[in-house]
C-alpha cells in the first residue's frame, strides 16, 4: 500500500477509457449502476489482452520456443502484479482460478472434503454470497460435519455474540466469511472472525470478490488463510479469478482439478503432483484473461484504491441521502460510513422487476433480484431488492437519473 | 416503457382477476422462476363433468408482468376442458398480454401458464410441453 | 455436417486472417507447427470479443436492463453454436467449463466420486493425456475402484484384445479415452469402446480436445455419454471450453462447483439445484470467452471442418514422407490415413530440447516434451519427442523448412 | 543460437567430464525436471576429512545445457567443502556457462546443481537454498 495521499479521482475523465459509454441506451446515455455483479473494461485492458493475442500467444510453461517463453513471462508476469495487489507473500501461492466461485471451491473440495468429518463445524455469516455459502452447506452435509451461520442485525451487520455459543457445539475447522458483502454493502469484521477462527483451528476462507475491487485488500493484515477474488468485477476480463492460499496450507493439501500441468510423474501405477502454483492449475491456463487480468491491475493501480474506495464512500452517501427522499423507499443495510459503494432499497410493494424495467428504458441498469443472497433475503423477508453499485467510473449525476427514475417508476406503478 | 407497461397490463396487475385460495382443489401446483424467485401457486375446481374447469385461482408474489399475465390467463381458462388448456399454446397468451418481451422477462409472462399445466398434469394426466417436462422454466413444488 | 463437397482450403490466403504471422521471429517467418498445444486466432474472432466487451458487456441470465439481456442473447448464441458443431441433440447438454481439462474433471468428480466403488473398474488407454487419465486414476482411488489400461500396439494404435480380460475383472463403470491422439496423431475407434462400454453397462467418456478442431464430431454417431473439448485449440480464446453430455445422466448427477447461479432455491437447510445447463455452470461464465467461442466455430463453419481434415491429412503425408528422408530419425505413430495432423519424431540420440531451440533459431516452433502423456512415452521408452503439428494455416514450405532446421540440428549437435 | 551451442557447450556435451555411477557413494541423490521429465543422478564421495569432494560422478538422461552444466559443474566442485558447495551461487555455474538462457532452459542449467545441493543436504545437513527447499526446481526421490 502506498502511504502519501493520492489526488481524488476524476470519474468524469476515467469514463473516456470505457468504450461500453460510447452508447446510448433507448437514447439516454448508460447509467451503468451494477457494477457489484460485473465492473466494465477500461480500452488499457481491452488492448493488452489484443495485443498480447496478436503478438505473443502460446501455451506457457512447456514451450522452448520464442512465443512460449514470450507468454510464460507475461503471465508469470500477471500473476506476479495479481499477487502484490493483496500483498501475497510469494506470487508462488497466487492460484489463477475462473473466477472466486472457483477459488472457493478449490478449498472445500481440496481442504474441506478431505479434512472435515462429524463433530466438524463449519461456520459461515448469513451474509454469505451463495459461492461461499453452498460449497460449504454441501461439503458439511457431505462429510457428516455440522453447518452454522452466524446472523445479522437489523442494519445488516454481523452478530459476533453468538461465536461462543457456535464454538460450544463442536470442533470449528472452516470460518467463511466475505469482507464486503455485495447485497448491503456491510464491510466485515474479518480480522476479528479470523483472530476467532484460528483460536479455534479453523481455517479461515475470506471471499474478496466484492472487496478486492473497491477497498486495499492486504492477506498479511487480514490474517486469514485463504482469500479469493475475480478479475472481472475489477475491470478484467471475464474467466479468471485467483485464489490466495497460505503456502503450508496449499503444500499439505490434495489438489482440485487433475490433469495436464498440475502433475510431476504420471506413471500407471501413481502419480505425484507438481509444485505451486502448478498443482492447483491443471489443464491450459485461461492465459490471455491472466495477462488481461494484470492490465486490469495496473490500470488500478495507477489510479489507487485508495482513491477508488473514497470515491465510492462519497457516492454511496450521497445515494443514501438522496434516496431517503423518497417516499415509501426502503433502504437497506449499514450506515454510510461503515458500508462500501452498493445502495440496496425496496420502492414499496413494487417489484424490483418491474422498477429495473423502467429504470432500463431511461438508460439506467441496475440490479433487481436476490443478489445470491437468499439466505439473507429471507432474513429481510423479501424475495428481491434493487441494488445500485458504483465503480471508479460512476458520476453523481448517475444518481440524480437513478432517483428522477424512481420516481417515475412510482408515478406508473405506484 | 408505454409498450409494457401498458394500461391493460397496469388494470390486471392492480385488480388480479381470480387472486386468492381455493381450498381442497382438484388441482394445483406451486412453481418459482428460479431467477428471481417469484412464486405462484394455481388452484382448479372442475365441473361436475371432471374434465372443464370451472374455478381457478392464484396466489403468490410477482412483478406486474407475471401477475397481470397470470391474472389474464385465469379469465382465458374457465369453461376450458384440461386437455385443452394442456394444447394452449403458449403464443395465445402472449398474444393476450400484448407486449414484446425479452427472454428474461418472458419467463415472468410465462410462470402462470407453466404452473397451470403442471397441475392439470398432476391431476388428470395431460401432457406438459416439453420445455416444461424437463422444469426448464420453472422450479415446482 | 454438410455432405456437399467443399472448395479445399487455401491456407496461403486463410493466413491473412491471423495476425501472429505478421511478425518476425529471430528474423524468419513464424513457422508455427504447435497448433495440437494450442492454436492462433483470427482476426474475426478477436474482433467478435473486443466488440462484445466495448458494447455488449454484463453479466449474464439476471440483469433485466438493455446490456444484460444482450450479453445473454450473445452468450447463449454461442452455447447453441457450439452445441450444433459436435451434433449435440440440445444446447442445454452443452456446459461451458475452463477447458476439456475441466470438462472431464467434471465428469469425474460429479459421476465418479458418487458412482463408483470397490469392485467396479475404470478404463483408460494408453494413448492418454493426462486430463484424461490423472482424474480417473485419482477417483478410482478415492473410492476404492479398480483402474485399467488398453494398451498400444507398436504403431501407437489400442489393442483392443484386451477388452475381454479387463472385463471378466470387475464391473467396468467408466470408459475414458481420447478421439485422436495428441502425443501421435492416431485417430481411435472410439465407437468400437463406446459400443463395448455400454455392453458392460458403463458411461462413456470421449476426450475430443484434439478432435473437434479438425474433424467432424458427432456425438450421436458416436454413441458417447459425454465429450470435452477446449475452444483454445480451435481458433477460440483461451479460458473456456465445454462439457456436451447426455442429458438423462446430466440430470440425475450431483453438481461439481457450487455457488452462485448453479442453484435454485438456498436455504440454511437445504439448497437445491438449477436446470441444465446452468447446474453445472457455478458463478460467473467465461462471457466473452464464450461469445469468442462461438465466433472461432463460425469461423471453422465457413471454412468446413472437413476441408480442415484433408488438408491436415495431406500436411501429415507430406511430412511423413520428407522427415523419413533425414538420416536416423525415428517416427513414432500409426501410417498417415489413420492418423491427425500430427507428426511425432526423435533424431536418434539429440534431446528434444535441443531440437526445438535450434529450430526457434530458424523461426519454426514445435514442441519438444512428454506431451502431457507420461504414460505412453514409459511405454515408448523415452523421456520425450519432438512433435510438430499442423492447422488450417499450415503450409507445406513451413514443413520444408522444417527440415532445413532438422539438418542444422544434425549439423551442430550431431 | 551460435551463442547457444558455442563450442565449450558442444565438448561438454560430447565428452561429459565425470559422466558415470560411484557404487557405495557417500552421498547422492536423483531429481527430475518435470518439464521435460529429464532425470540426473549424482554421487559424491569424500576425501578422508569427510567434508572434501573428492569425487563426483552423474549419471543420467537430458538436454545438451543440462548435460553441459553438469559436467562444468563436476569440474567446479571437487576439491571444494560440502559447505563451500551449499553456498555455491548459481550464478557462478552460470557464469561458466556463459551463454543467455530463458526461464525454461535456465532449470535444465540448473538441475545438476540442484540435485547435488540436496545430495549434501541429506548426507551432511548443508543448507538448501529457499528455492529448492520447496522442491521448486525439481522433483526429488
Ligand atoms: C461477495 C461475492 N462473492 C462471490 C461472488 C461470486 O463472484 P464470481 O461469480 O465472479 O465467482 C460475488 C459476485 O457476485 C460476490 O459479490
Ligand atoms: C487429447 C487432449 N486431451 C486433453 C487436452 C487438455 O486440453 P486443455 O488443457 O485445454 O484442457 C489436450 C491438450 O493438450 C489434448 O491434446
Amino acid at each position: 500500500m502506498v502511504a502519501t495521499a493520492r489526488p481524488a479521482l476524476e470519474a468524469q475523465r476515467l469514463r473516456a477509457d470505457f468504450p461500453i459509454f460510447d452508447q446510448k441506451i433507448h437514447g439516454k446515455p448508460l447509467a451503468y449502476l451494477d457494477s457489484a455483479v460485473t465492473a466494465q473494461k477500461p480500452r488499457q485492458m481491452l488492448d493488452a489482452m489484443h495485443t498480447f493475442y496478436e503478438t505473443s500467444y502460446a501455451n506457457v510453461h512447456r514451450g522452448v520456443y520464442t512465443l512460449s517463453e514470450r507468454a510464460t513471462a507475461e503471465f508469470e508476469r500477471a500473476r506476479g502484479l495479481v499477487a502484490a495487489f493483496v500483498n501475497a507473500p510469494s506470487p508462488r501461492e497466487l492460484i489463477f482460478t475462473r473466477q472466486a466461485t472457483e477459488a472457493l471451491n478449490l478449498v472445500a473440495y481440496a481442504w474441506g472434503l478431505n479434512n472435515l468429518g462429524p463433530g466438524d463445524l463449519v461456520v459461515v455469516t448469513e451474509l454469505e454470497h451463495h459461492s461461499n455459502f453452498v460449497p460449504w452447506q454441501y461439503m458439511a452435509k457431505r462429510t457428516g460435519a455440522g453447518f452454522r451461520m452466524i446472523n445479522v442485525n437489523a442494519d445488516g451487520e454481523l452478530d459476533l455474540g453468538d461465536l461462543d455459543a457456535i464454538a460450544a457445539e463442536g470442533q470449528v475447522k472452516v470460518v467463511a466469511n466475505n469482507l464486503v458483502s455485495n447485497a448491503l454493502g456491510t464491510i466485515n469484521p474479518v480480522e476479528k472472525l479470523a483472530e476467532w477462527g484460528h483460536e479455534q483451528g479453523a481455517i479461515v476462507v475470506v471471499d474478496a470478490a466484492q472487496a478486492a475491487p473497491h477497498h486495499p485488500v492486504d492477506v498479511q493484515a487480514l490474517g486469514c488463510d485463504f482469500l479469493a477474488f475475480s478479475a472481472h468485477k475489477m475491470c478484467g476480463p471475464s474467466g479468471v479469478g485467483a485464489l490466495w492460499g497460505r503456502r503450508e496450507l496449499l503444500e499439505a493439501m490434495e489438489p482440485f482439478n487433475l490433469g495436464g500441468h498440475m502433475i510431476s510423474k504420471v506413471r500407471y501405477e501413481e502419480t505425484t503432483w507438481g509444485e505451486l502454483p502448478h498443482k492447483f492449475e491443471a489443464g491450459t491456463s485461461p492465459i490471455a484473461e491472466a495477462v488481461g487480468f494484470g492490465a486490469a491491475i495496473e490500470y488500478l493501480n495507477e489510479i489507487g484504491v485508495e482513491a477508488i474506495e473514497q470515491h465510492e464512500q462519497k457516492l454511496a452517501a450521497y445515494a443514501l441521502e438522496r434516496l431517503g427522499e423518497i417516499p415509501g423507499i426502503k433502504l437497506y443495510g449499514p450506515p454510510p460510513d461503515r458500508r462500501a459503494g452498493i445502495v440496496s432499497f425496496n420502492l414499496g410493494e413494487i417489484h424490483p422487476h418491474d422498477v429495473a424495467q423502467i429504470l432500463d428504458s431511461e438508460g439506467i441498469a441496475i440490479r433487481a433480484g436476490h443478489h445470491c443472497c437468499q439466505p439473507l433475503m429471507t432474513r429481510l423477508g423479501v424475495a428481491a431488492t434493487n441494488r445500485a453499485s458504483f465503480y471508479l467510473y460512476t458520476i453523481p449525476e448517475e444518481i440524480d437519473r437513478l432517483v428522477d427514475g424512481l420516481h417515475k417508476v412510482q408515478k406508473i406503478l405506484g | 416503457m408505454d409498450d409494457l407497461y401498458r394500461e391493460v397490463i397496469l388494470d390486471h396487475y392492480k385488480n388480479p382477476r381470480g387472486h386468492g385460495v381455493i381450498e381442497d382443489a382438484d388441482a394445483s401446483a406451486e412453481g418459482v422462476n428460479p431467477l428471481c424467485g417469484d412464486e405462484v401457486s394455481i388452484y382448479v375446481q372442475f365441473a361436475p363433468d371432471g374434465e372443464t374447469v370451472d374455478e381457478v385461482k392464484f396466489s403468490g408474489r410477482g412483478c406486474a408482468i407475471s401477475q397481470a399475465s397470470t391474472s389474464m390467463l385465469m379469465e382465458m381458462v374457465v369453461g376450458k376442458t384440461a386437455q385443452e388448456i394442456a394444447e394452449l399454446p403458449k403464443e395465445e397468451l402472449l398474444e393476450e398480454v400484448g407486449i414484446p418481451l425479452t427472454p428474461i422477462r418472458l419467463k415472468c409472462a410465462l410462470l402462470g401458464l407453466g404452473v397451470l399445466k403442471v397441475a392439470l398434469h398432476r391431476a388428470k394426466g395431460t401432457p406438459l410441453p416439453q420445455e416444461w417436462a424437463g422444469l426448464d422454466e420453472l422450479e415446482l413444488k
